[in-house]
């Protein structure tokens, strides 16, 4: 093998401490080294075809560049090594810029280590192997999980560029929370008004196939190759002769019973109901935990009033196989509920609060659902306990949130907002109301959203409390509400006749769960993690997955639909061609030498590896051996390091190489 | 340098996205620190074998630095933390046999901590110099020695 | 033959004096597990009842590990330095029997044909002092392999002890005249009548079986099935071939000393390993344990024979004592005897 | 003994398993070796007594018998750890073994190879598993015995109190004898690598010589390897023909795993093996 070397000056940078021709004379002398030279500039034109002349005359095979650091111009280096002939993978840097001459004062030290590390350099490049970047074909075809708002927006922004999404939504229906808003900061538009159209959108494109209360149960694959188990969740409802009539919903004896999901349980539903009139689809769904055929086999009321025999008692869960290339996760956000401590939470909760004991004690998107003019009480203030008009209203920011000692130590960064709009809206409403907000600090970073709180204060007469509620009780019909004003330094007791608590946005209860089956990480409080908080927000490690909204993290509206549409720009970047090039540094078996312990399995971050089957002449299957999916595999190493008899190892970084690195120490520091 | 105070040779196995990056920031944020290290870039401390340690010493190692990024910080997720727990149990099972933390030495250093690399190293170097030449592994290297 | 008396106040001193004439004298550890060189007579300890070492002394003339060469690559070319010879003067001091005759046993493979000069230059500078047996277990079967507690063959000189404290000493060897010459004023003239009486009322080993006969019977029943008993236990270490005092397989390897230089390694192996025949294709001739089992015994007591007229055992009973699976090859060779004169 | 011959007759004629790995006795020595029982006759061979010292799950991984049907093995608490072990490491597949578990009441020293002086064998002391955690068939009874101290761990804290230095002369001196015979690794039921790092030669990371060099990094290697792994059957230290104190390594890493992450290997086949998992809360004092 014939390695030419090439050390670069630097202008003074390297020169300046290193001894740059010695450096290259002796390098000269190193086994295998067939040209050594240096240069100025090394990464100038002229300086590249210094490199590229002496690939092609001198007949190098590989060459060692010894300039600045590999993350600075390998990619320089190595492309101009292509140009010449030979492959890229054969270009090594050592790094004797930010790791030497800038590091070390001393010309004699820092020229030894410069050469020691030309040494390395050149014993791993012998044992090189050209690689040509894998070409992994792309499906051009999007999951994105999650119809809220940022679902919605990333299905049409992907489907309007012409490619097949598939959105799956958990609920009956699209429209997520956004639906079950009353009115929008800080413009104060209807919810619903500017929603709908969208969602309807949704149902009539032609590059969308939408399926509602369905689940993802199963991510196989790779970026641009991933194969998604869906099961469809039955309805009990036969989609294609469902009219949307609505017919059998209002003769369901059943009629005011359950608890009503959307109403935030300030109302109640038939067993067969769609979630809200605007709903999308419009096809009723069965309870079956309160149907009364379900629970006692009689009844068909539902049957017997349809005209399209829609009504399928016996249809079962089905699974349905998507094929798809990029996957948007937009699964959203709860809100945290005080009155149960949600399971496996080592949150304390704020039960003195009375939240689920006191019937006016609500949360914000109840408040919504009073304040919407299709909710419960069709757009008219009224405590739930007595549908008595509320003439002094407490709101409470931060319930569980930027409390590390009872709930979580984030910011929901919404409820600002939503408070002084809440606040805003009551006064709009009861204009002779008192309405009170105890905040920590108003966090109102965002156009017009400054403004909009002034408002609520100087225009609406909003009173705003800095302090917290230590506690909430009943006394004559009143709700004593007893806190601290840290400005005036005193207690305040208001006797309030309904309260809204700001809690907190949480998580989706099984988001971990989605989470493990995608193989995508998420922090302690269970939202996902994007790869880089600032370059990568949208991003995962999982290559191919892409993130939208507060499944991040919280987000008010137009942040999740900024981020919807950056998701699908993402996507739309992968289906922009047809074939994936990926780093051929990836992990290959040594199947003659497996024993199939399958630590290997077990140590991968991105389940690469699979079980093989070893079968004899028969066909019989008498072993099982790892084998290592080249889609998955992001070349770590663990494996390798893992595996006891080194049967896999890590192209790029193998065994081999790192020995040879290893041993060119045995004549450094001379 | 001085020509009496004993050099020791260090080598260190660092994690490309953490701890390499880490060095490179030492150096473009011109820090400086002593010459005595050689480094040995991988993907992750999750590639870090045990044998490497011990290739390294029977290479006329004095000491051996391994590093890699913070848990949390790994670029692969959990290749560090794998690391972690093999290093745990490697690095008392070298003490037990005579090789202590005064030559086996661990660091999490991100690439943002570039004066976190120039402290890690130099303390290293100066541990190492201080307790002197590896002469115990020196000895059962000796008949290695070229005979000339 | 020559026959001199030592008092074992002598042998101490004599034992002083060759190593003040920078002899390396070597015995039976303390802990019986192998032969260690000594540097201070007071460690002189020799007894006819001693258990065998498991390691014989086989490591000191035919090393565990060695280099045969060094090489430098450089730039130019490839150099080569040779390995340099011990001329070390070694004594192998109270061998038993099983052990003693195992250099000139050795000796026939390392010279038939290429004359291995890292044996013989050991060989040559090694004098045996052989010494009466006088231990017994269910795993010696010296007898059987035409040896005998009391056989001097392999011995340049044998010790025999006449009571606690005085020794008959009986020259074998030129070699040992040669050796003991100037040290004679240590020892007193003997007569090799009284010593023969003493061999008379030694108690032999119970011959187990004829040699020939397994000779013969292997020859004809290459592929008996009584092979896969052992050859189905054997877990395939060469723990058996290691302490033998006359396997003498060797590997060769290459090592790195430093960057870019190295050398080649003879380094012991064993036909039990299954990497022992393993080709670079990836073809192994003898695949199963069983095959390289039948080789062990058949390497032993055929071709061996065939080709130096010499059995390949001493029957000194190590690898039978040692065997993690307690395969015990007096006890397959009985075994094969009865099959042979069963014609089964 | 009729219990076993009786139950093992019966698992061979009803084909429950094809052959049983068992223990038989020796010709005239006091020692009992490995057996492979294939029908009733064979099975009037076996026999389980204080001299069944091999673990014979070493066995259980062996192509010869590994498929076409179950194989019965005979075995102790500790050698049915080795066989938890290699369950959770995909050697053997837990329908295709068949454990005829003996209430054990500790097997005997084996001294220099025989049985000159009959002392509980090491791996007996403070057993816990005297009646094995896994069986299909459980035979024989434990009754109580004496049980000498703990030497090995008292000889591990010496050791340790000892300085580097004089821990690595130790050990130098240990590793010095090794001969590179792989007694140790045969025996183990754990090392079952198709191929072992040390016959490993593009890298040679472990060099194959038994120059001191050499066998430092093999018997370091190989305890790494086994650490978490080791179940303390103890038979690479019987068989080492050099009497290295290879105990004291495998003891040693138990030790660590118990403390570290409270971890035994071969104890249950639903915990996760220990390398190969990781917890956020591993410690890390030891990293600047």
């Amino acid at each position: 093998m014939k390695i030419g070397v090439f050390v670069c000056h630097c202008g003074e940078n390297i020169g300046k401490t290193v001894d740059c021709a010695t450096v290259a004379q002796r390098a000269a002398k190193i086994p295998g080294v067939a040209y050594s030279v240096d240069n100025k500039y090394m990464c100038s034109d002229p300086g590249q075809n210094v490199i590229k002349n002496a690939i092609r005359e001198k007949k190098l095979d590989a060459v060692v560049v010894a300039s600045c650091s590999p993350h600075m111009h390998e990619k320089t280096f190595r492309k101009a090594a292509a140009d010449a002939g030979i492959n890229k993978y054969l270009c090594e840097i050592a790094n004797v810029r930010e790791q030497c001459s800038w590091v070390h004062d001393n010309i004699p030290d820092a020229t030894d280590k410069a050469l020691d590390l030309v040494r390395i350099a050149v014993e791993k490049v012998k044992r090189n192997i050209p690689l040509t970047a894998i070409r992994v074909p792309v499906t051009k075809r999007a999951l994105v999980i999650g119809g809220g708002i940022s679902g919605i927006q990333a299905a049409l922004d992907i489907a309007n560029s012409g490619f097949e999404v598939v959105l799956v939504e958990k609920e009956p229906s699209i429209g997520g929370h956004m639906s079950q808003l009353s009115e929008t900061f800080p413009t104060l538009d209807c919810s619903q008004c500017i929603l709908t159209p969208r969602m309807v959108e949704v149902y009539q494109h032609p590059k969308i196939k939408l399926l509602t209360y369905s689940e993802v149960e199963k991510v196989e694959g790779f970026i641009g190759n991933f194969t998604v188990t869906i099961k469809k969740k039955a309805r009990s409802i036969d989609e294609e002769k469902c009219t949307g009539c609505g017919l059998c919903i209002q003769k369901c004896p059943i009629k005011k019973k359950a608890f009503n999901e959307f109403e935030e349980g300030l109302a109640t539903r038939p067993a067969i109901y769609v979630p809200f009139p605007q709903a999308v689809p419009n096809i009723p769904v069965i309870d079956r935990s309160v149907c009364t055929y379900y629970q006692t086999g009689k009844c068909q009321m539902c049957l017997k009033v349809c005209g399209r025999e829609a009504i399928l008692f016996e249809q079962q869960d089905t699974l349905v196989t998507e094929e798809v290339g990029s996957i948007v996760i937009a699964t959203g956000y709860k809100l945290y509920s005080i009155d149960k401590k949600p399971e496996d939470s080592e949150i304390k909760g704020y039960g003195e609060y009375g939240y689920g004991k006191y019937k006016d004690v609500i949360d914000g998107l109840q408040f919504e659902r009073i304040a919407s003019a299709s909710g419960p009480t069709n757009g008219e203030i009224l405590r739930p306990s007595d549908k008595t008009q509320p003439k002094k209203i407490v709101f409470i920011q931060c319930v569980g949130s930027r409390d590390e000692q009872k709930g979580f130590s984030y910011c929901s960064k919404i409820c600002c907002m939503y408070t002084a709009k809440h606040a805003m809206l009551y006064k709009h409403k009861v204009h002779d109301g008192e309405a009170y907000v105890f905040y920590m600090d108003i966090r109102a970073g965002g156009k017009m959203y400054e403004e909009f709180v002034r408002r609520a204060i100087e225009e609406d007469g909003v009173k705003y409390i800095r302090g917290r509620v230590s506690k909430i009780y009943r006394q004559n019909g009143k709700y004593i509400v007893k806190g601290e004003d840290t400005i005036a330094g005193m207690p305040v007791v208001i006797d309030a006749d309904m309260v809204v608590l700001a809690t907190a946005m949480v998580a989706q209860p099984n988001a971990s769960k989605l989470a493990q089956t995608i193989g995508v990480p998420y922090d302690k409080y269970g939202f996902y993690q994007e790869v880089h908080p600032k370059l990568r927000p949208v991003e995962v490690s999982t290559a191919g997955v892409f993130l939208a909204g507060a499944c991040q993290s919280p987000k008010d509206i137009p942040e999740s639909v900024a981020m919807a549409s950056a998701a699908a720009a993402k996507s739309l970047v992968l289906f922009g061609s047809d074939y994936l090039e990926r780093e051929p540094t990836v992990a290959v078996v040594n199947e003659a030498n497996c024993a199939g312990c399958f630590y290997c399995l077990k140590v991968c971050p991105y389940n690469a590896i699979e079980k093989k089957e070893v079968k004899n002449k028969l066909g019989e299957i008498i072993d099982y051996i790892a084998h290592v999916n080249a889609g998955l595999c992001q070349g770590c190493g663990t494996c390798n390091a893992t595996c006891p008899s080194k049967s896999i190892e890590l192209i790029g970084f193998n065994d081999e190489q790192i020995y040879a690195e290893i041993n060119a120490f045995s004549e450094s520091f001379v | 340098m001085s020509e009496e105070k004993f050099q020791p040779k260090i080598v260190a196995f660092v994690c490309n996205w953490c701890t390499y990056t880490g060095a490179d920031l030492a150096g473009t944020s011109r820090l400086k620190y002593q010459p005595n290290v050689r480094l040995i870039r991988l993907p992750c401390t999750g590639r870090i074998d045990p044998v490497f340690i011990i290739k390294a010493f029977e290479k006329g190692a004095d000491g051996v630095l391994v590093s890699g990024c913070h848990p949390g910080d790994c670029h692969y997720n959990l290749g560090n933390l794998h690391a972690r727990r093999r290093f745990i149990l490697f690095s008392e099972l070298m003490n037990y046999v005579g090789i202590d933390s005064s030559r086996l030495h661990f660091s999490w250093v991100s690439a943002s901590e570039g004066k976190k690399w120039v402290d890690v190293i130099n303390e290293v170097i100066d541990t190492v110099r201080e307790v002197g030449p590896f002469k115990k592994y020196q000895k059962i290297n000796k008949e290695f020695v070229l005979h000339e | 033959m020559d026959e001199k008396l030592i008092t074992l106040n002598n042998l101490k001193i004599f034992a002083e004096e060759l190593l003040k004439a920078n002899y390396t004298l070597i015995l039976q550890d303390k802990q019986g597990i192998r032969w260690e060189k000594i540097s201070n007579s007071d460690e002189l300890h020799i007894s006819s009842k001693l258990k065998p070492t498991k390691a014989s002394f086989k490591e000191f003339v035919f090393s565990k590990t060695e280099p045969i060469f060094y090489f430098n690559n450089k730039n130019d070319g490839v150099e080569l330095i040779d390995s340099n010879l011990s001329a070390e003067k070694m004594v192998f001091f109270g061998s038993k029997p099983c052990d003693a005759k195992s250099i000139n046993i050795m000796s026939k493979v390392f010279n038939w044909d290429y004359k291995d000069n890292f044996f013989n230059t050991k060989a040559e500078n090694s004098i045996v002092i052989g010494m009466l047996c006088e231990y017994r277990d269910e795993f010696c079967f010296c007898t059987s392999v035409n040896l005998s507690p009391v056989s001097s063959d392999g011995s340049d000189l044998f010790l025999i002890p006449t009571d606690e404290n005085n020794f008959a000493i009986r020259i074998v060897t030129e070699k040992g005249r040669e050796f003991i010459q100037p040290f004679l004023k240590l020892f007193a003239e003997g007569n090799p009548e009284t010593t023969d009486q003493i061999f008379k009322k030694i108690n032999l080993p119970e011959k187990g079986f004829e040699s020939e006969v397994i000779r013969s019977w292997i020859g004809n029943n290459f592929e008996h099935k009584y092979f896969e008993r052992a050859g189905e236990i054997c877990l395939g270490c060469g723990q058996c071939a290691f302490v033998c005092p006359v396997c003498h397989c060797f590997d060769i390897v290459d090592e790195e000393c430093g960057y870019s230089c190295g050398r080649r390694m003879k380094n012991w192996d064993a036909c039990q390993f299954s990497l022992f025949t393993l080709h670079g294709s990836g073809h192994n001739p003898r695949h199963n344990q069983t095959q390289r089992y039948r080789q062990r015994i058949s390497h032993k007591f055929k071709y061996y024979v065939d080709k130096f007229d010499e059995i390949l055992c001493t029957g000194c009973g190590r690898c039978s004592r040692g065997c993690p699976v307690g395969i015990d090859i007096g006890q397959i060779a009985k075994e094969v005897h009865s099959l042979a004169a069963n014609k089964v | 003994m009729n219990e076993l011959r009786e139950k093992a007759k019966e698992l061979l004629l009803n084909n429950t398993v094809k052959l049983i790995i068992g223990y038989a006795n020796g010709n005239g020595h006091n020692r009992t070796y490995p057996f492979i029982a294939r029908n009733a006759a064979d099975a009037n061979r076996l026999v389980f007594n204080e001299y069944c010292v091999n673990n014979l799950a070493v066995y259980l991984t062996r192509k010869e018998f590994k498929g076409k049907g179950i194989i019965g093995i005979v075995a102790k608490g500790c050698d049915v750890k080795a066989i938890i072990q290699l369950i959770q490491e995909n050697q053997i597949n837990k329908d295709e073994v068949y454990i005829i578990g003996m209430n054990c009441n500790g097997a005997v020293n084996q001294l220099d190879n025989s049985f000159e002086k009959t002392t509980l064998a090491q791996k007996c002391i403070n057993c816990t598993v005297r009646t094995p955690a896994l069986y299909h068939a459980l035979i024989g009874t434990t009754k109580d015995i004496e049980e000498p101290a703990d030497t090995l761990g008292e000889k591990i804290k010496e050791v340790e109190k000892l300085n580097a230095d004089s821990r690595w002369d130790f050990w130098e001196a240990q590793f010095e004898k090794c001969i590179k015979c792989y007694a140790c690794r045969q025996v183990c039921p754990l090392c079952y690598c198709e191929q072992c790092i040390v016959d490993k030669t593009v890298p040679r990371w472990i060099e194959s010589s038994a120059h001191t060099r050499g066998n430092f990094s093999w018997n370091i290697i190989r305890a790494f390897h086994l650490s978490g792994r080791c179940i303390g059957c103890g038979e690479c230290e019987r068989v080492c023909p050099m009497d290295i104190p290879l105990s004291m390594l495998n003891r040693k890493m138990s030790i660590i795993a118990k403390k570290e992450f409270d971890y035994s290997a071969g104890v249950s086949l639903d915990s996760p093996t220990l390398v190969g998992t990781y917890n956020m809360k591993d410690r890390q004092d030891f990293i600047k």
